[in-house]
């Protein structure tokens, strides 16, 4: 990854990572989208509101200096969201987040002790543990309510504040202990190999349909942890197409999903097959480029682990069809949107140079 | 020095583990305020005049807010609350071991005060089901984490203590929402 | 000719496309005139590219990013494989009439299918290809949602282990362009992965695979472009990876594993054909067991059997545009294109069958027993077909979708080129060959009047061209046959097809005992995983410390 | 051009006449005249298509015409490297199956018949196996022994298989739709390439001498009577028998000679 670059405020310079600064350009576009083309509900001027806060946020967390300041934004983050008002307890939704925020901290603590190699052992676990955590990926997956307003609920965390949060965790786990670096890949792997397999199945066999929509996010979280887990350029690189795949396809799509899956409105237009072989990563859309980088990623590492990943990535047609049907017909500005969501795909599909470049990949 | 540190490294985790034990506002109140002057002579003792400040500052605040606010009751272990004793009792212990015994160097009462009430605090949050409680277990974690910021050879300067005053003041200030739906 | 050139074929389908999208919803009735000049136009540059150079142009324009370059080619092959998928295609889409949503969609489906034949690498053929089959379903999908199309995990699956070879190729050696890789990069198991992709892509299988099942689709509309652009992708890959080897495989084992597994495809196919309830049925096995013959010719790994295997490719295209512009009546159109396709003498599908099994017994090492097995094989289809003469219709596919005067027109095509087989050979197949395969020396193997073969010459023109006229004359004279259509009993029925039926209808019933159900509730695992329980999330915690620390 | 001319005129020669039709219908109709003879004991004459022949028997003949030349017979205008088995072999099994195209019951046994067919083609490939070569008089020529066996077998599997693809047998039973031809035009024309293909592949070449031709002819009009003998044996010693013979007896010897192309092409590696 290029070095960190220096992203000029007035008055104050803050490091911003390359990789950090092509996320934040990634969720404000995923922003001007859904504020662009607004579902029915919740109307533009919240989603507006708590956007832009979204985003102040993430820049705050991109321009922490230190990991410290990287927590303890992220547990003010939390406390923040789960005052929102949302239809599960305060305390359901600050549960995982501050678990999140404890295990990172102690993960910090460890790497920063004096002592024997277990103690990096140590910190890889906590940093690992609370990254999933605040994802909400598996195990630590947050309490979701399918009737929740979108800005209070678990996807918040895994679509919009989650990718620059991870990045911000991963790049500095890897400096802070760089003898349990081994370690922190394999658990990066294997937590994103158990969530590629329960995200998908999940996302095809639940009986709801927004709680599909929260699985398939855990799917394509599955795949971001297997491309940081590598830690190679090309896995990293993987990483950063999904991530980007999550904030400008699929969550919009989800979004406009929402008022169809009320309704219980299935369609089979072009435009929901479309949106299922974008959701699914087939060729020529974004995920399919991500899907081989991650593979030539995974070999260089080691082969059998690309085998594995390649088996995975089947796993995501049956319920990317459910999810792309469940969009229903999507009329007026939804369907402007849903269009360019599409064409941004393809276009990042075929040609990821310029995002690749500007994350310094 | 050493004798205070280690005084305010076991007030620390004694805050930590009043708040494990108490459900009532007053009960949380001392504990998180035991953790802020623990947290905060830690930083004192290592020369960090201002953030040991910061972390007092955040710390009372928040401890004042909840003495207010609200229904004034200790609820200092209630019915049910051996877990809850062994949990502060074995945290603590694990703390210790960990900082005295496996990590080395100097500052050994920090090292413990931070793994003790972080994975206290952790514990409560787990455990908690009223807003007040949660919050202030948020509030405890805030303070330990910008208390542990001081750990390890290159210090993270005062912006970590600040933040996290900040957030241990403003835990009790926020709104426990109403529920909405989407 | 500037080799940014390279580009307008692809590059004029999708600007086709885009009309197609403008007229159609500016609610203009020209999608037809629109397509004809977008497909007709892409196949005339193909040929003003290749006709007068007659040699490899290339075309670099840059990394894409995902470790593929954006490396056009148009050699030998890629001409005749750009042909086999735009000429049934363009007539197809030309013809048949399609609302314009799935003419767009199908274009746009034939530009990926041609961008992946053009493509100078593994990576890149990787995702156009990809994009085709995609496309291609959701062609499928729109016209009829509820009749049966290829797996879309199946060919999702072929199209990643492919982009998993270019990856390798690229780990290994740096390279996955066609030209540039190593021959020693080529190993044993990732030609298995490559071929497996191949096999898959193109649906070559034994048993019933989605080239024959789109045949039972109430329209044949989308399911005519499927085939015409997906099915020969498979099988270019196979002819790459004898450039990739520099005209071998890595082991004398694939090719007769390739050539058997063509052999019994080509069997599967007749075997169904021959127990077809339908000339509709029937029909729906003609482009498989075409393709088992051409995959048996391609295995071999001879240049006869390479030169056999691209030519039944070129019978097979041409029968791809003819069959679903067929109508199901019986008629002469049926007639016809039946003949053309049970490669009754002196047509091309003869023609090519019999070098392709030449090829088997010239190629020695005992792969003359797969010639025999081939044999025995068109024997079968030749069965068939004279029974699906008989056979009644099956489901008609709307009228207004066949061309009864073109099918046949192709259909006669196919018989009356015979005797230019040579030729076809020499135009065709023989510059591909020389591409990815070092040409064996002295006298080339297709001419204009002779085919010359390591033991024999085939006097095409000059023996074929006077059987042609006698059997023109003949059934001229003899007029139609007097054949009743009636139900005709199978002469035979594979106790392995049926065997694996039972199996799956076995599979399909197959349920968790009740007493075993509650460990495999998903509602109770999904409850579980999503409660937030404290629990759990320690365990897991646990559980990752006892990873790291063992 | 001039060359093109003269191999149209040549080939087209050797369709029509000598190995092509004329000789094909001669000798046919001998052949099948005996046959009738011994098989329903009495002359018949030969019943030659009206002004219009039939779509299918027009395929038999342009099949058989194929066949034909492709044979090893002295003076056979087609040169000896432009012959081809594989033509020939498909082309005699497009005449065993035309008539399917009119219904199956013009046939006794299908399955039999195809399996006996099967068992043909291995009888006639098998021997091309190991010379890699699919000129016929080339494997007529071959006289290694080492491939003897191989060669005698085949010519044993070739002659079982003749009644069966000649359809000798089953004899059909009165009232068959089958059975309404005396003198079966489509037989006719597949006598001479299945008789003069067995003198052909398992017998040295015969010269372009006129004793060659006698010889090409005597060896063909023998295979005819070896077959019309065991035509007539078989439809003397009844259906069942007969099925039992073929049904037992073929596939495993056909299984045998594979056994041998294969040991024999392994031994002389």
């Amino acid at each position: 990854m290029q070095p960190e670059l220096a992203f000029a405020l007035p008055g104050v310079s803050l490091p911003i990572s390359a990789m950090s600064r092509a996320l934040l350009v990634a969720a404000a576009g995923s922003l001007a989208l859904v504020v662009a083309f607004p579902p029915p509900k919740p109307e533009r001027t919240v989603l507006l509101i708590w956007g832009g806060a979204g985003i102040a946020a993430i820049a705050a967390i991109a321009a922490a200096p230190s990991l410290d300041l990287v927590i303890l934004l992220t547990l003010g983050v939390a406390m923040l969201h789960a005052a929102l008002a949302g239809r599960r307890t305060l305390a359901a939704r600050l549960r995982a987040p501050a678990l999140a925020v404890a295990l990172l901290g102690l993960g910090l603590v460890f790497a920063r002790l004096e002592g024997p190699t277990i103690l990096a052992a140590f910190a890889a676990v906590g940093l690992v543990a609370g990254l999933a955590a605040a994802l909400g990926v598996l195990p630590y997956i947050h309490e979701f309510d399918p009737e929740e307003v979108t800005a209070a609920s678990p996807i918040v965390w895994m679509a919009f504040l989650g990718p620059i949060l991870a990045v911000a965790v991963v790049t500095r786990a890897r400096e802070l202990i760089p003898e349990a670096g081994a370690a922190f890949g394999a658990m990066l792997i294997g937590l994103g190999l158990l969530n590629i397999l329960w995200g998908s199945l999940a996302s095809w066999l639940t009986e709801k349909g927004t709680s599909a929509w929260h699985y398939s996010f855990m799917a394509d979280w599955g795949l971001v942890l297997c491309g940081f887990g590598v830690q190679v350029a090309d896995g990293q690189a993987a990483a950063l197409l999904v991530l980007y795949s999550i904030s400008l396809s699929r969550l919009p799509l989800y979004l406009w999903s929402r008022q169809p899956l009320r309704e219980r409105i299935q369609t089979d237009r072009p435009i929901n097959l479309l949106a299922a072989a974008m959701l699914a990563g087939s060729a020529p859309f974004a995920g399919f480029a991500a899907r081989v980088l991650l593979l030539r990623g995974a070999t260089q590492l080691y082969w059998p682990l690309a085998l594995v990943i390649a088996i995975g990535l089947l796993l995501w047609l049956p319920p990317s069809l459910r999810l792309g049907r469940s969009l229903g017909l999507p009329r007026g500005r939804q369907a402007i949107g849903a269009g360019i969501a599409l064409s941004l795909s393809v276009a990042i599909g075929v040609y990821p140079q310029p995002i690749l470049s500007l994350a310094g990949l | 020095m050493t004798v205070v540190a280690v005084f305010a490294a076991f007030a620390a985790w004694a805050g930590a583990s009043v708040i494990v034990l108490a459900d009532g506002r007053r009960g949380l109140a001392i504990g998180i305020a035991l953790i802020a002057g623990g947290f905060a002579t830690l930083a004192w003792t290592a020369g960090d005049w201002f953030g040991g400040a910061a972390l007092l500052a955040g710390g009372a605040i928040c401890a004042v807010q909840l003495l207010r606010v609200g229904p004034q009751d200790w609820g200092l272990m209630p019915a049910g609350s051996t877990a809850r004793l062994i949990q502060a009792t074995v945290g603590g212990i694990l703390a210790l071991w960990v900082a005295a015994s496996v990590s080395t160097g100097h500052g050994a009462p920090l090292r413990f005060a931070s793994v003790a009430v972080l994975g206290l605090m952790a514990a409560r949050v787990l455990q908690g089901q009223k807003a007040t409680a949660v919050l202030t277990a948020a509030g405890g974690l805030a303070l330990a984490l910008g208390g542990a910021s001081a750990i390890g050879p290159i210090a993270s300067g005062f912006a970590p203590y600040l933040l996290a005053g900040v957030i241990a003041a403003g835990a009790t200030w926020l709104p426990s929402a109403e529920s909405r739906a989407a | 000719m500037p080799s940014i050139a390279l580009l307008a074929p692809v590059a004029m389908l999708l600007v086709t496309s885009g009309a197609l999208a403008l007229c159609g919803s500016a609610g203009w009735k020209v999608d037809r005139i629109v397509l004809a000049m977008g497909s007709f136009g892409a196949i005339l540059v193909v040929i003003a590219l290749w006709a007068p150079v007659r040699s490899t142009l290339e075309l670099r324009l840059g990394q894409l990013g995902f470790g593929a370059a954006l490396d056009l080619r148009l050699d030998a092959v890629g001409f005749a494989f750009s042909l086999m998928v735009l000429v049934p295609a363009a007539i197809l889409l030309t013809l048949q009439p399609r609302p314009w949503q799935e003419a767009t969609v199908a274009v746009l489906g034939l530009a990926a299918s041609l961008l992946a034949v053009e493509a100078g690498g593994v990576l890149l053929t990787a995702l156009a290809g990809g994009a085709a089959a995609t496309l291609a379903v959701i062609q499928l999908d729109v016209e009829d949602p509820k009749a049966s199309r290829p797996p879309w995990g199946l060919l999702l699956a072929a199209w990643l282990a492919l982009s998993w070879v270019g990856a390798i190729l690229q780990v290994r050696s740096g390279t996955a362009v066609y030209a540039a890789v190593p021959i020693s990069a080529l190993t044993v198991p990732i030609f298995v992965l490559l071929a497996a992709a191949a096999l898959i892509a193109s649906g070559l299988f034994p048993w019933r695979g989605w080239a024959s099942q789109l045949w039972g689709r109430p329209a044949l509309r989308a399911g005519g472009m499927a085939v015409a652009t997906l099915y020969p992708l498979g099988f270019y890959l196979l002819v790459r990876a004898y450039e990739i080897g520099d005209g071998r495989y890595p082991h004398f084992s694939m090719n007769a594993v390739l050539a058997a597994i063509g052999v019994l495809v080509a069997f599967g196919a007749a075997a169904r054909a021959q127990a077809a309830a339908t000339r509709r049925e029937y029909l729906g096995e003609v482009i498989p067991g075409l393709g088992g013959f051409a995959l048996m010719g391609i295995g071999i790994g001879t240049p006869l059997g390479l030169i056999a295997g691209l030519a039944t490719l070129a019978v097979a295209a041409l029968l791809a545009a003819c069959l679903p512009l067929l109508p199901d009546r019986a008629g002469t159109a049926s007639l016809v294109a039946i003949a053309a396709a049970a490669g009754l003498p002196p047509g091309l599908a003869f023609g090519v069958r019999v070098l392709g099994l030449e090829a088997t017994f010239e190629a020695g090492n005992l792969l003359g027993l797969i010639g025999i097995a081939g044999a025995a094989t068109w024997i079968v289809s030749i069965i068939a077909a004279a029974r699906a003469i008989g056979l009644p219709a099956g489901r008609g596919h709307p009228a207004s979708e066949t061309m009864p005067a073109v099918a046949m027109g192709l259909g006669a095509g196919i018989v009356v080129a015979g005797p230019a087989l040579g030729l076809v050979l020499a135009v065709l197949a023989q510059p591909g060959q020389s591409e990815v395969m070092p040409a064996p020396a002295g006298v080339p193997i297709g001419g204009l009047m002779s085919v010359v073969t390591v033991s024999t010459v085939l006097p095409a023109l000059t023996l074929f061209t006077p059987v042609l006229v006698l059997a023109l004359v003949a059934y001229i004279a003899a007029g139609p046959p007097a054949v009743r259509a009636q139900p005709r009993p199978a002469l035979f029925r594979l106790p392995v097809a049926e065997l694996v039926g039972r199996m799956r209808q076995q599979l399909r019933k197959a349920e968790v005992p009740a007493q075993y159900r509650s460990l495999v509730d998903l509602r109770a695992l999904e409850a579980a995983a999503t409660g937030g329980g404290p629990l759990l999330w320690l365990a897991a915690l646990v559980a990752l410390v006892f990873a790291v620390t063992r | 051009m001039t060359q093109f001319l003269v191999q149209l005129a040549t080939h087209s020669a050797a369709l029509l006449l000598y190995p092509g039709l004329v000789t094909i219908a001669v000798f046919g109709v001998v052949a099948e005249s005996v046959w009738v003879r011994v098989s329903e004991r009495r002359w018949a004459r030969p019943e030659f298509p009206g002004r219009r022949p039939s779509p299918v028997l027009t395929t038999v003949a342009i099949s058989s015409m194929l066949a034909a030349v492709q044979l090893a017979a002295p003076f056979n205008l087609l040169p000896s490297e432009e012959r081809n088995l594989i033509i020939a072999a498909i082309s005699l099994g497009l005449i065993v199956w035309a008539e399917l195209a009119l219904g199956v019951e013009l046939f006794g046994e299908p399955r039999l018949l195809l399996l006996v067919q099967c068992c043909w083609l291995v009888a006639v490939l098998g021997p091309a196996v190991e010379p890699q070569s699919l000129r016929p008089q080339v494997l007529g020529a071959v006289l290694v022994p080492s491939l003897l066996p191989l060669k005698v077998a085949s010519g044993i599997l070739y002659l079982l298989c003749l009644p069966a693809l000649l359809k000798l047998w089953p004899i059909a039973a009165p009232g068959e739709r089958r059975a309404r031809r005396r003198l079966d035009s489509t037989r006719v024309l597949s006598w001479w390439p299945y008789c003069g293909l067995f003198a052909t592949l398992y017998f040295p070449p015969s010269s372009d001498e006129a004793i060659g031709v006698v010889r090409f002819f005597g060896l063909s009009l023998i295979v005819a009577g070896v077959s019309i003998l065991a035509g007539a044996l078989l439809s003397r010693r009844g259906a069942e028998p007969a099925r039992g013979i073929y049904r037992r007896v073929i596939a495993p010897f056909a299984g045998v000679v594979l056994a041998l192309v294969v040991a024999t092409s392994l031994l002389l590696r």
